[in-house]
């Protein structure tokens, strides 16, 4: 017997791989992706900021400056008189014509004002927990720094699109996360029981799937009342996203445990006399997830552009709620933006989020399979 | 590797008419974990009429040198050494393949006019969605002057030839119509539909059963005799080169270990890897006291490079300190046509290894 | 083929009877029922009304009785054409949906085949040339198109358009045209504006199509039914459109069911950023407007829509591929 | 003869043909259709066939990974007989130690996402019972077992070849001390290098551990060099069977010589002139009437094509054939080189 054995001596390297689990080996493809993991760094950026932001946003959103409506982006300078100092920026003047009464602002090029970290500003109170007044930037003695102008009300538009992007970053993680446990609990029964009751289950999706999406988000957004709390709206729009979202999820989990249980390894372990249960959690689910983890992430991006989509139609959030399509509603008409084009700031966070996740989706597909070459 | 005097020596040692002369073949693949030597430098010629085959377990190369030879390399992999001299139909200068563009109109005449080839699985070879005679004619009208009704003829004509029941009705039928068999028939259809001078069989019968595959080899030997053409025979299967083949060639880990006609090479096997190969298949009417001797170890995966003899690891026969530096060249004689790569054969003098 | 048929037929007729059901559902969610609002939108604008036609509009509808005897009322007329009637504009559904339905087709259906130009090329040169430099290029246009809410693609053009030529690029005629009679003129006319929207809308479907085309071919390419047919002497371009072009596209078909319903409500949005006379702008002001038979009407026709479409794709598909022609043989 | 361990009586499997528009079961595919036969303890028997002969499902159908439609699997356990097709549920689960399952393919036989040590300890886990350190025990002396290097066990799947595949889950088949092991082509789909280690491996272990195999193969010198007794089917019937040196060497059953004569010899001195075999392999949703093999015969004549042969006894009962004309035929085995 023992010469049938030879072992061959494996390099670190290698022997290394062989002990590497699923998730390892995952990652350490995943890492190769270069542009996914730039995107997973982003998308790690944008979150914290949706978790920090009391904090990085320089003013309170809602604070209203009738000094500062409409007020363009202050732009942020080096040079003061030739002379090279710390980032700053010149005060806004306004100036309103007597007749149109139209705004227009001017900067102020005598007096600048330097950029400081963690200043005291707007109070707040953090995670509605610790009251709280500094910070991240912000301008000394009670000036006002306006990154990305101001809104019709004179409202600081960066600090809004920060704020903005609490509700706009989870709305899709948490429709994506209802979707999920839709799909794993429809699909899985779908597949593990099959028989009729799949037959009824893989029906009903088809119906589902040929209702046409947006109109039916639309349909479903507009049925809510006008006197709903906020809170309530949220948690609806989520729902409605779920709803029409799990039946993709509920697909891949149907059909990966549809071609995992005809795995011979599975049959083995039936032979063996594993308890149902156990051949379900040890090796069905881990089977799929790396499926669903990339299908999932592929979904946020979709509930992400649904909710700016539907909020930008006024059928959705409605301020005083912020997020990222209900700052957009500013920006519906075309002499709105053509001449503040400031109001279209929220796209780029909308797009850059979407793809990032885009990115970080691709590179989690060319990895969720780590055991094919 | 040997150097290029060495090479002419085997290159003029023969009798025969030579079709088909490959020269110090050498494949690599660029992956992602390195470049591969798939195969490292072979010799090998193929005479009209007659039937070589290759035989060596998975990854020996021998799949990859058979598509070298008509440049349908997987896009990865590209011939980096070596010649093959195709001897023209009629007089005129040998045709060197290795040096065709890969995409040129020069080797488009060849392939499927001069070399064909068949594919393990029928059923993956043969496109879903397009009838048998669609893809017959194809090769008539790529390479004959016929008009459609003409090669549809032809079709059907070649389609009787290889034993396909109702050809006029077959030739509308789809691949997934037909059963195994009579799709591999379909394919050898296809193959020689413009009567090439050589016939690439890689490992025709592997997917089908014993009684199919009896039925498809006796009949590549009958068209073998028929339309008298080069057969190359690559199989893992040392019964169905026992079965079809004039010439034998041993592979593993990219190159040619034994070379011998025959019964030569089933009655005199020398390279340690052949004895072991003929040693461990059970044979017929031995019964269950066989005790099969076996070869340590597995086939290496490509990747790996052996320094040495690439079969020293699994070697019971290797001596230390040879066996593992130099690799040895497919030159000892050991008998007429009879060549083997293996330092027992030879005067103990390695060679540096490359 | 024909059970096959047969069989997809009749499966159809449950989804459609859930589909309007659902539909009408929506159509009861608001609280209150609509003519309650409508009279007091009526007595808002100090019109007056007219008890008695409130009172055949009731028994029309059937609005004191139960959910289901609603239903069979609405049904009934759906059956021959009666959508009900929209509150708002005062004028029956169908009138209304008629007038911009074609429009809206239209647009759709020069939008799937703007998509297919573009995309098919560039998911086949992007699958032969892997990781070639225009490989990444699609790959990144791909990206982007799949980033940007279709809307904001639109307000930025309308941005762009007006700030460098002065111009709206919204609507689908010329100010000139719009109440004009149809006339070749008015047809010309339509052509040159129709672009833009189409534009906006393909980009999305485009960088689907083409990462789906490429994927799909990269599939087939080293498969060895195009080895077989390369051994053939085929040259490279003949081989690759005859056999794995035409096996990859063959799932993109089955998916173009899907693809014209969807864009017919994908244009909802962009119809309404771009002003655009199709039936987009009027959903969304049912729905603003609560005017729920025009809303539910337009949901339930816009599902059949992609019901049919499923049906058609199924069709063209079997048609396409002798295996799934096969299959339903069998089954 | 020992003490029989397995009997399995007339043992059938159908699936239903639907046709038409409404679905209607027009017929059934007889996948398995009335297989009977023993094994006995410590003994191997044979079972081959070409593809969709029924010998996969028989060996699902033995281990209950299938339901029959019809039939016994009695199992000898101490002097009582269990009725394995009768049990349910808990019951099932418990019987289920005595039989394993070696498959084919050595990479989908292994749960990729698990270390050797946790497949090879799983059926330890699923009966309970044991200790950690128990286990740990069973699973290194299970590894050193099977050939392999203890060192192993933390590996998972991806780090090794087929053949080293094929041993872990010859492992795992072993970790419950069964009695009976189902082997569906265990050597199949390794290389020919390889494949003698694992029927060697599997030799030394039946005569270790006095284990029964049922050897399923489509390679007739395989099942030669390991099953005492023989089984050849044809369209989900056993059509010969007898203890091997006699079915290769006097076959009873015309389909058994057609499959020895196909069988490509790996001696160049011998190639065959033999009569080149007709016909297609047997597909189980449209046989024939009478003899599914009539078609393909070269001795058919008018009775095969009417009556469907029985299985009867050649000479000893230990030999049966299911051949009209057996008695008549002299049909041509192997010669045996066994003591030469």
């Amino acid at each position: 017997m023992s010469a049938d054995t030879i072992t061959p001596v494996a390099a670190p390297a290698e022997e290394k791989r062989y002990l590497a689990s699923q998730w390892q080996l995952f990652w350490w493809k995943f890492r190769d992706h270069r542009l996914a993991r730039v995107a997973l760094w982003f998308l790690v950026a944008l979150y914290i900021m949706a978790a920090l932001c009391e904090v990085i946003a320089p003013n309170d959103p809602n604070r209203r400056d009738a000094k500062r409506k409409l007020a363009s982006p202050q732009r942020i300078h080096l040079l003061h008189n030739g002379v090279l100092r710390r980032p700053f920026v010149y005060p806004q003047v306004q100036h309103i014509n007597p007749e149109t009464l139209a705004q227009s602002y001017t900067e102020d090029t005598a007096r600048p004002l330097s950029i400081h970290f963690f200043t005291k500003g707007d109070p707040y109170s953090f995670w509605g927990l610790i009251p709280m007044d500094r910070r991240l930037i912000g301008l000394p003695d009670g000036e006002r720094l306006y990154l990305m102008g101001a809104d019709r009300l004179g409202r600081d538009l960066f600090a809004r699109v920060v704020y903005g992007s609490r509700i706009s970053l989870t709305i899709g993680l948490i429709g994506v996360g209802l979707s999920l446990a839709l799909g794993i609990l429809i699909g899985g029964i779908s597949g593990y029981y099959g028989g009729v009751l799949d037959a009824f289950i893989q029906r009903t999706i088809e119906i589902i799937r040929s209702f046409p999406t947006i109109p039916l988000w639309l349909a479903l957004s507009a049925a809510m009342p006008a006197e709903w709390s906020n809170i309530r709206v949220y948690f609806c729009m989520t729902v409605i996203l779920a709803l029409v979202g799990w039946t993709g999820l509920a697909r891949v989990v149907r059909g990966k445990i549809l071609a995992l249980r005809e795995e011979d390894y599975v049959l083995a372990a039936k032979v063996a006399g594993v308890r149902e249960f156990t051949i379900i959690l040890r090796h069905l689910v881990p089977g799929f997830m790396s499926h669903l983890i990339v299908t999932a992430t592929l979904a946020i991006p979709s509930m992400i552009l649904a909710e700016t989509s539907l909020s930008f139609l006024r059928l959705g959030l409605r301020p005083p709620t912020i997020s990222w399509g209900v700052l957009l509603q500013d920006a519906q008409s075309i002499s709105a933006i053509a001449l503040y084009p400031w109001l279209l700031f929220p796209i780029a966070f909308v797009v850059v989020t979407v793809l990032m996740f885009n990115f970080f989706g691709d590179g989690l597909r060319d990895a969720a399979d780590p055991y094919s070459h | 590797m040997s150097t290029p005097s060495e090479n002419r020596i085997t290159a003029v040692n023969s009798r025969m008419e030579t079709l088909l002369d490959i020269r110090n073949l050498e494949v690599r693949f660029r992956l992602r974990e390195g470049i591969v030597r798939a195969v490292h430098g072979i010799n090998l010629r193929i005479a009209p009429n007659r039937t070589i085959g290759v035989v060596g377990e998975s990854g020996c190369g021998k799949s990859i040198t058979a598509k070298a030879m008509l440049q349908i390399l997987p896009s990865r992999g590209k011939i980096t050494a070596g010649e093959m001299l195709l001897a023209p139909r009629d007089g005129g200068p040998a045709t060197d393949l290795a040096k065709l563009h890969p995409k040129g109109p020069e080797i488009r005449r060849i392939r499927g006019g001069d070399i064909s080839m068949i594919f393990q699985e029928p059923m993956v070879s043969l496109s879903p969605v397009h009838t048998i005679g669609n893809q017959i004619t194809e090769s008539v009208l790529l390479h004959r002057p016929a008009s459609k009704p003409e090669a549809l003829d032809r079709a059907i004509e070649m389609l009787r030839l290889v034993g396909v029941p109702m050809p006029e009705k077959r030739v509308n039928a789809y691949p997934h119509e037909l059963s195994g068999g009579l799709r591999q028939r379909c394919m050898i259809a296809m193959a020689l539909v413009c009567r090439p001078r050589l016939l690439i069989a890689d490992e025709p019968t592997t997917a089908l059963d014993v009684t199919i595959q009896s039925q498809i080899l006796s009949l590549i030997r009958r068209l073998q005799r028929e339309l008298g053409m080069a057969v190359m025979m690559i199989t893992h299967d040392l019964g169905v080169i026992a079965e079809t083949s004039d010439d034998v060639a041993v592979m593993y880990l990219g190159r040619i270990v034994e070379q011998a006609p025959v019964k030569e090479l089933f009655r005199n096997p020398k390279h340690p890897y052949t004895q072991g190969l003929l040693d461990c298949i059970p044979r017929f009417g031995k019964g269950r006291d066989q005790k099969l001797t076996s070869i340590p170890g597995s086939v290496p995966d490509p990747f790996t490079t052996v320094p040495g003899c690439p079969f020293h690891p699994r070697c019971a026969k290797r001596i230390a300190g040879v066996c593992d530096r130099g690799v040895p060249p497919l030159l000892s004689k050991v008998g007429p046509e009879h060549r083997v790569a293996c330092v027992l054969y030879d005067a103990p003098r390695p060679e540096a290894a490359s | 083929m024909l059970t096959f048929l047969a069989r997809r037929i009749l499966i159809m007729i449950p989804t459609l009877f859930i589909i309007s059901i659902v539909s009408f559902f929506i159509i009861q969610l608001p609280p209150g029922d609509f003519l309650t609002s409508y009279v007091a939108n009526l007595a808002q604008t100090g019109e007056q009304v007219d008890e008695a036609q409130i009172a055949a509009l009731r028994a029309r509808y059937g609005l004191d009785e139960p959910f289901y005897v609603q239903y069979g009322k609405w049904m009934s007329g759906v059956m021959v054409g009666d959508f009900g009637r929209s509150f708002a504009q005062n004028r029956p559904v169908s009138e209304l949906i008629w007038e911009r339905l074609w429009l809206t087709v239209a647009l759709a259906l020069v939008t799937v085949v703007f998509t297919w130009i573009i995309a098919v090329p560039m998911g086949i040169y992007s699958a032969t040339h892997q990781y070639s430099l225009w490989d990444n290029v699609f790959a990144f246009i791909g990206f982007m198109g799949m980033s940007f809410p279709s809307f904001s693609l639109a307000l930025i053009l309308l941005y762009f358009s007006y700030t460098w030529f002065g111009t709206s690029v919204g609507g689908l005629f010329s100010p000139e045209y719009v109440d004009a009679p149809w006339s070749a003129l008015k047809v010309f006319d339509l052509f040159t504006h129709i672009w833009v929207p189409v534009a906006i809308l393909a980009v999305e479907g485009t960088a689907g199509l083409m990462r789906e085309i490429r994927a799909n071919l990269l599939d087939q390419l080293e498969m060895p039914y195009v080895i077989t047919a390369r051994a053939k002497g085929l040259s490279e371009w003949r081989l690759l459109l005859k056999y794995p072009v035409r096996v990859a596209i063959n799932p993109m078909i089955s998916s173009l069911g899907w693809m014209l319903p969807g864009l017919v409500s994908g244009s909802v949005i962009v119809s309404m950023v771009m002003n655009l006379p199709t039936t987009g702008p009027l959903l969304l002001t049912a729905l603003q407007d609560q005017d729920m038979y025009l809303a539910g009407s337009f949901v339930f026709l816009l599902s059949v829509l992609t019901v049919i479409g499923t049906l058609v794709s199924d069709i063209l598909l079997a048609w396409v591929d002798p295996r799934i022609r096969f299959k339903g043989q069998e089954s | 003869m020992t003490k029989p361990l397995l009997e399995v009586r007339n043992l059938k499997r159908y699936f239903p043909i639907t046709a038409g528009f409404r679905r209607k079961v027009v017929g059934h595919v007889k996948a398995v259709d009335g297989v009977s036969f023993q094994i006995a303890e410590g003994e191997t028997l044979g079972l081959v066939g070409e593809s969709g002969c029924g010998k996969t499902t028989t060996g699902k159908l033995v281990l209950r990974l299938i339901e029959r439609t019809e039939g016994e699997i009695l199992f000898h356990d101490n002097g009582s007989v269990i009725d394995l097709a009768a049990l349910r549920g808990e019951e099932l689960r418990r019987h289920r130690r005595h039989m394993q399952l070696i498959f084919q393919d050595p990479f989908s036989s292994l749960n990729p996402r698990m270390t050797v040590y946790d497949i090879i300890a799983e059926p330890l886990k699923a009966h309970g019972g044991l200790t950690r350190k128990d286990i740990q025990d069973r699973v290194k002396e299970l590894i050193q077992a099977v050939g392999l290097n203890i060192e192993f066990m933390p590996r998972y799947p991806h780090a090794f070849s087929g053949g080293q595949r094929q041993r872990i889950g010859i492992a795992r088949a072993l970790a419950l001390n069964p009695r009976l092991i189902v082997c569906d082509e265990p050597v199949s789909a390794l290389d020919v290098s390889v494949q003698a280690q694992i029927l060697n491996l599997l030799k030394d272990l039946q005569d270790r551990l006095g284990l029964s195999y049922l050897f399923i193969a489509h390679d007739l010198t395989v099942v030669e060099n390991i099953s005492a007794t023989t089984a050849v089917m044809y369209a989900g019937r056993i059509v010969e069977m007898a203890p091997t040196e006699t079915l290769f060497r006097h076959p009873k059953h015309p389909y058994t010589e057609t499959l020895l004569a196909a069988v490509p010899k790996p001696d160049p001195e011998f190639r065959e002139k033999e009569a080149v075999p007709k016909g297609e392999v047997a597909d189980p949703s449209s046989l024939p009437p009478g003899c599914p093999f009539h078609p393909r015969c070269p001795y058919a004549q008018d009775r095969c094509r009417a009556e469907l042969p029985a299985l009867r006894a050649m000479g000893s009962a230990e030999h049966t054939a299911a051949c009209h004309f057996s008695e008549g035929l002299a049909l041509k085995g192997i010669e045996s080189e066994r003591n030469e």
